[in-house]
């Protein structure tokens, strides 16, 4: 059943659909990214599996040309869940929005967290809803005027990565899709975590929230404001990493110079450097990279496990016969019958 | 089978019934259970009926606490768990207050003595001590003063009082069995497997069921001791199922027979979770059971079970079953085997989550978005619910569509001699994986107009389904307006065909005459009692109980022409009933009721007979 | 009012359909609200059809990124917005290749000439030139190179070249200006209003428009310009309105009659965002707009606010509404008002998100576990939203009850002349709020079986509620056989006598007849036109359009039995007919459309004259 | 219509319903605790809202002689967001179990918190659900049989405390029934709390997850394995408050003597100390009390605020009339009709 081991290259995920995006949208660019990553996986084809829930992100798994499921709003994390655990030996990802993901799917996205179920999940996050025309998201800034919120919204954002850290996620990561490289970098990382693995991708609606990502992606502020982690590395950013994140009074975070900078650690099980990192909002540095990866047992993994120890357990034969006639039985005999 | 002597001599009877009621706290529903499989194991044939109360436990002492198990057995066939009991066990004042009024005149009624004081009267709401103030003179009453005489007789058993004083219901179950002259040995047994955790514990429990059976030859008053002979069933092995435990062997049998992993996608709720219980311990079968955060990520999930090429289930009650509407659309669109079992309570709303209702036939045929047909299947007995999962995955799996299963609270908890089926003899499930890439096209259809099920992993295959419209051929995106058009079509015609597959409707009984009672679900007991009793009347009487609520069977109206007037019993204001009219233009006459309760007997029976008398037939038949 | 004069004789028109076609970034629905606006200054009846891609932008030049408005505009009364368009705009070969078939034979057809290079055919699928093979031989063509124009017109206005190209819309809207003889200075001051934080837009805008319209002279092969007279409506104030901005009037006017904070709890999905868009506006009215995280959280927040003693009210479409369907359940068990709008799409699941259809009525009528009665109100045409808004608001405050307004999408973006309503002959509702402890009970019914609305504030009426049964008269949790029953009883009858309270039913045209049509919702307008017709043949026909699909007016059937025969046009598979059969036994032809689009005149027209015709009655038409 | 100032006492909290929890259930605790803590609140018994879900912590309403609305499973936070935006005035507890709030109404929860709705969200967690006989729930340990896990769960439980603190929570805090003063103290800090105040108390069900808190409860053990937070104090435990928590290498903490201890401080913004101490785990000591509490504006005060600025910009009346005259009118002259 299985296909021949022939070297597939980014054209063979490229499926035959129209891509019905926005012109200048960047999700044409995460599209790319994923598209070309996959032949650096070593997985066939038919061994993919791409599940969305309902917005533009969401069409994510018409384009490529692996198995795919376009669900319904918000509701992909639980779709991929049975998917996984009916068959461990699927890659499975989740393409997911702000809305999708965080918003009516938020509790699917959290319990999939801490189940950790081993899916790679991508939230393309334009901090608006792109699909239906520009409602406030859960990540649309305080007071950001918009269709649904004209005077301004009131909510408080979510920031994704406090909120999957918090769940318990066993990886979590940010990058952007203006950046390819460190995008790739990242979406790399991500396939190979075994668990569930979270990654928020900043991703520019061009025709609702055009410029959402400005701030941090011009050439001449993107280094003073962004701070890449790397495992095992001090907390430098700026142009010439000149600058560093280090310990203050009272377990804090300090700005200051490079050196004495905290050293990233990923593997933590710990979550405060983690959170400590995701929760900064400026005028601190924003962070890209992976700040958590730590392994745990998935929850495919141990229900297998679990399986086969039911099976060894088992006394007598698990035939369907058996199952049916356990429990206390009688006989009736042939000839009193009158039914 | 012996029975073990008994000093008096019996007095043979065709059938009993027998209810056990106490606190929620007093083990009524063990002490029903144990009752039930020692009559099952003897050969009786039988019908249970458990009903307790929403909380766990309730207030001590009160009514809203009396949690109560009724059980009919007999020599012959047994189709309801009877109207009323011959035989009322009531362990506290409260359980007297609830349950006397049911007590057939005459009845035996065994009470616990010691809970008769003021402050026991004043928290069940007795104004006056029925003990004394003529309430009970129409019955046989049995006063024991439990504590005592369980204290007693386990004395030496190594136990606390308070676990003493928890051993009166296998005292109470004692004497039961001395009054119907069941096998004590067998129970012994049972007792000392139930408790061989606590050796001492093992011994109180015997000794008080002992206790109480000797009791039953010291109490001079009475007819007892009864025989109930063993019921000439129709020959086999059989064993005791309550409806929720045959449901999940129904569901396994399903997936074994069609080589598939079962994936079951359940969010616990009263009176479904058993099923998930009863799967859960299941796991050697390649069976998965996942216990979802919600009912939505339930289905969802065993959606992309079946997405992946295992047979996804899901099960709920109607409030759970609200929140699945919008995925049932998305199993709909994408044509995947999905199965879907709604254990129906009383609504609306949270309603009366433990109470048994008929009310969600409505939102099983057309409680979705869109033109959205899911044939709808409901199970009329406990041990039909085996063979009702079994077909409703059949159909399932056949077809490409999910399929909704109705069951209830009655038939979920009460219980009945089942009949193993051959497991040679089931039918064939094919799940017909595609495998060839050549013209090979996700929604090309077969015979019965199934697409193919192409799962991840078959190379070649690589496809993109979801809920969108999708095109007649290639499954991709089509906002083409005929394309819609003939999908809509073709997606009713496909289940519209499972009706054409369906053996002809035979009626029970009569084959034309004065009343045809059409039923569905749990009443089909009830159901064939009440038409075997009108029978008996003279009355020609047929029944046609539902098992294919949706599609309907296509002779239905030809059948009911030969009668000359239709009954429709239901558990609901009339839903069945609306259905038949709306979807065939058949009339009938409706019997509701909406009590949280099985019909009795004699409520249909008395409605038979009086539509049989009737010039002019009404639209709704009060219970009289 | 003053038309500018054109040099030109005008041809005196009674009506005109125009539809204005092209990508879905060609501002094609801009264009349709403005030549719309126009008329209904002018004073013309219309009405409006948009229709548009369920993708942001889908790729150039494709027939998947077509977006379409059609307008019927007229010296008469007007119901539809036409079966043909006279004037077809078509600003690329995707357009033309979509909406060509329906073009009227003999009708002008305007073409964006630049855009038919052969990849642009390619793209849009043409395999030869339409401009050349003949294709368009029996249309009146104007072939425009906009792009050049339009560049010339703009010239100098300061704007880039993208820019500049943009203005093509307002080019071709210019034409059409000129060709249907339309006020364009009025137009003006509208485009330099729209675009006045940009200047040189405005101008560049304002220079196409009038170059478009100038270009209309210089076409010799044209029959134009035609002029349509006003309408002559009824007297008063008018106001153009689509569905969705009509119905979030309806909801504040009901809530300030009322006297209530208007609390929308909602989630976005097309077709129904635009009502939270509308109500976000008024912020100034106390009106709370709430987007929830989901649909269950909108519904639960609006039934919290309406127990805080709002008017709480949620609105969604088929996929969100079913994942309200439990929490409408509660609506109803704590007898609050709460309004629920479902603006229906095509379905099924996430279906055809932009398209229009009638396939939830069932969802609405019967989509919910348990006995769960809801009223349920259909809105006719965009202005009739208001009106039955309003109706649901009162119906939800007077009987404490969850109410279901269905609109669809043809209604939601459509648009007509509004006759605006006396704010002071609105009727009247009155929350009479309960403030009087004594002899309060949370359950104790008025005439119309309406419970008091006690709200948290008030002293000494706190009392709790929730979605258990509760007893008739405190509210307490009730588990209570009879109780139950009554309780399912009494909400049932509740409202059942709604029915009891609406005018008698007095169908449109002839009194009886050949042919009764009974429709719901959205196909009003071609049902008038139809029957107007078929009548002009000489038939008898009658027209009963239902605002209350549930509970059904009790004299429906009477109504019904003075015609020959009965027809139920919808957009589904026949879901009214299954309804009016199931509920009042009432026999039905059905003609059944589900292509996302609204029905044609001339299909029902023909349908009711050949049914006129037919000895038999087939059980559903096929579209001719 | 306001009630007149009378003093009121702990027995006018009391309805007339029969409670009906398991004899022995810790539900009767946190019951007497809230009725007790009601008249030192000085508000109304008719300003005073409870809302919840479903399940036995959720019957708690209908106890409370208050207004009371026993939802639907999981739903309470959004019906009482709905209560709360449309009437600030009220003062709203929302009372949910650990299944009803973590699981089905996950969403809901972490939703409430970010948007800081001025509720009071007390999350009976007995680590089971209760009311339907016996399953996991989110917070049940991995590993743990149940009725619905007779091989013990896969799934890894969350973290209340980090789950709501992702989430942006502005009051977090954690308290045991069995711990009445204590339990009071923070039930009194939450009422006091002006926003979303999310409180997690541990809850013994004696029938179906007895003893799950017998590590933490039991007297010779529980001072050495509890850290009981006070807001300026030194992070100390112990029978002699002799043992701390300090700052360890590289951003973490570190068990050690009393002394030299962090110092607590509820109102940081910064995240990492709340969930540092959120996350520990045994055999760390389990944290109790305040573990955040800062203030920030809640949603139903911005909105109406925006209301009333919304008014004041308000060219014109804001009447009915205005409203539906607003856009473009015309008028049809009498005489001209034909309909
Ligand atoms: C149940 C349901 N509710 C609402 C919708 C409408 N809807 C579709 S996509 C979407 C939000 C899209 O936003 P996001 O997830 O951020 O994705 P984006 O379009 O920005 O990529 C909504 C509200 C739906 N399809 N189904
Ligand atoms: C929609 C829906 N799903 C499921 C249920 C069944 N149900 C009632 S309470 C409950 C869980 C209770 O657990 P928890 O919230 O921890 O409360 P506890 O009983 O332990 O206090 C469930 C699953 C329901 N009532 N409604
Ligand atoms: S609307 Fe925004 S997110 Fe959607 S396709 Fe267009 S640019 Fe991309
Ligand atoms: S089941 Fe547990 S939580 Fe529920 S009332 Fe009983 S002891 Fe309390
Ligand atoms: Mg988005
Ligand atoms: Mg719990």
């Amino acid at each position: 059943m299985s296909a021949p081991l022939v070297k597939l290259t980014k054209k063979d995920f490229v499926s035959d659909q129209e891509v019905r995006w926005c012109p200048g949208c960047a999700d044409f660019a995460i599209l790319a990214g994923v598209q070309k990553l996959m032949p650096e996986l070593g997985i066939a084809r038919e061994k993919t599996v791409f599940i969305s829930g309902i917005g533009c992100a969401s069409r994510f798994p018409y384009y490529m040309n692996t198995y795919g499921f376009h669900g319904i709003h918000g509701r992909a994390p639980a779709i991929a869940t049975g998917l996984k655990m009916a068959n461990p030996d699927l890659t499975v990802w989740v393409v997911t929005g702000d809305g999708d993901g965080l918003s009516i799917g938020g509790n699917h996205l959290i319990h999939a967290l801490r189940r950790n179920v081993d899916l790679k999940i991508l939230l393309f996050d334009n901090r608006i809803y792109g699909l239906t025309k520009g409602q406030a998201s859960p990540t649309s800034e305080l007071g950001k005027k918009t269709k649904s919120s004209p005077f301004g919204t009131v909510d408080r954002p979510f920031n994704p990565l406090t909120l999957a850290l918090g769940a318990g996620a066993t990886f979590v990561a940010r990058t952007t899709a203006n950046d390819m490289p460190h995008m790739s970098s990242v979406l790399k990382r991500a396939a190979a975590h075994k668990g569930a693995a979270f990654v928020e991708i900043w991703q520019n609606c061009v025709v609702f929230n055009d410029g959402a990502f400005d701030e941090w992606s011009e050439k001449d502020v993107r280094d003073e404001r962004l701070l890449k982690l790397e495992h095992g590395k001090p907390l430098m950013y700026g142009k010439s990493k000149d600058k560093g994140l280090r310990i203050g009074g009272g377990f804090t975070l300090e700005m200051g110079a490079a050196d004495g900078a905290v050293v990233h650690d990923e593997s933590r099980d710990n979550l405060s450097l983690a959170l400590a990192l995701a929760a900064l909002e400026p005028p601190w540095p924003q962070v890209m990279g992976v700040l958590r990866a730590v392994d745990l047992p998935t929850v495919d993994q141990l229900a297998r496990e679990q399986e086969r120890e039911a099976e060894k357990a088992t006394r007598g034969p698990a035939t369907l016969e058996a199952l049916l006639q356990s429990g206390d039985t009688w006989d009736v005999t042939a000839g009193a019958g009158d039914a | 089978m012996t029975v073990s002597a008994a000093p008096r001599p019996h007095i043979d009877l065709q059938n009993a019934v027998v209810r056990f009621a106490g606190d929620s706290g007093d083990g009524m529903q063990l002490t029903g259970t144990e009752f039930t499989r020692e009559a099952a194991l003897y050969g009786n044939d039988l019908a249970t009926f458990p009903d307790y109360p929403a909380e766990i436990r309730a207030p001590a002492g009160t009514t809203a606490g009396v949690s109560g198990y009724q059980i009919q057995f007999a020599a012959h066939e047994v189709y309801s768990a009877g109207d009323q009991p011959d035989t009322l066990v009531a362990m506290n004042p409260a359980a007297l207050k609830v349950h006397l009024p049911d007590l057939k005149r005459g009845g035996l009624l065994i009470l616990n003595e010691a809970t008769f004081k003021q402050s026991d009267l004043d928290r069940a709401g007795w104004k006056t001590n029925p003990l004394t103030d003529g309430t009970l003179e129409n019955y046989q009453v049995i006063k024991v003063d439990f504590e005592h005489l369980v204290g007693k007789a386990v004395e030496g058993a190594g136990v606390s009082a308070k676990d003493a004083s928890r051993c009166k219901n296998f005292y109470a179950l004692g004497l039961v069995f001395w009054i119907y002259s069941r096998d004590i040995e067998r129970e012994e047994q049972a007792i000392r497997e139930r408790f061989k955790k606590s050796p001492p514990l093992a011994e109180a429990n015997v000794r008080a069921f002992k206790a109480g059976y000797n009791y039953g030859e010291t109490i001079e008053a009475l007819d007892a001791p009864y025989s109930i002979q063993p019921a000439r069933l129709k020959p086999g092995k059989y064993r005791n199922v309550t409806g929720n435990s045959a449901l999940a062997l129904g569901l396994i049998a399903a997936a074994q027979k069609a080589g598939l992993r079962l994936f079951y996608g359940s969010y616990p709720i009263t009176p479904a979770s058993d099923i998930l219980h009863e799967l859960s311990k299941y796991r050697r079968f390649q069976l998965t059971t996942f216990q979802a955060e919600d009912e939505i990520a339930a289905i969802s999930a065993a959606i992309g079970a079946s997405f992946a090429g295992a047979l996804g289930i899901t099960g709920s009650s109607g409030p759970g079953i609200a929140l699945k509407t919008e995925a049932m659309g998305l199993a709909l669109m994408t044509e995947l085997p999905l199965v879907i079992i709604n254990v129906q309570r009383g609504g609306p709303s949270t309603g009366l989550p433990t109470k048994t209702e008929q009310s969600d036939l409505f939102q099983a045929v057309y409680g979705r978005n869109g033109e959205c047909p899911i044939p709808v299947l409901a199970a009329r007995s406990p041990a039909d619910c085996f063979e009702t999962a079994y077909e409703a995955c059949r159909i399932a799996i056949d077809c490409r569509t999910p399929v909704i299963v109705l069951s209830d609270g009655s038939l979920a908890n009460g219980s009945e001699p089942w009949l193993l089926p051959d497991v040679n003899s089931l039918p064939k499930i094919e799940p017909d994986f595609a495998t060839d890439p050549a013209g090979f096209m996700p929604y090309k259809r077969d015979e019965k107009l199934a697409r193919p099920w192409a799962i991840p992993g078959t190379p070649g295959l690589e496809h993109r389904i979801g809920g969108l419209e999708k095109d007649a051929l290639t499954g991709n995106i089509s906002y083409d307006a005929h394309n819609h058009e003939k999908m809509v079509r073709t997606r009713a015609e496909k289940v519209r065909r499972i009706a054409d597959r369906l053996d002809p409707t035979e009626p029970f009984f009569d084959p034309e005459g004065e009343v045809l009672v059409i039923g569905w679900g749990g009443t089909y007991g009830s159901i064939t009692q009440a038409v075997i009793e009108a029978r008996q009347g003279g009355l020609k009487v047929g029944h046609v109980h539902l098992r294919h609520v949706f599609p309907l069977p296509n002779d239905l109206t030809d059948v009911a022409t030969r009668y000359r007037t239709v009954l429709v019993p239901e558990l609901n204001m009339g839903q069945l009933r609306l259905h038949i009219r709306g979807q065939l233009g058949l009339e009938s006459v409706g019997l509701n009721k909406i009590q949280g309760k099985p019909f009795h007997v004699a409520e249909i029976r008395s409605t038979i007979e009086s539509l049989a008398r009737r010039k002019h037939l009404p639209a709704e038949q009060e219970i009289a």
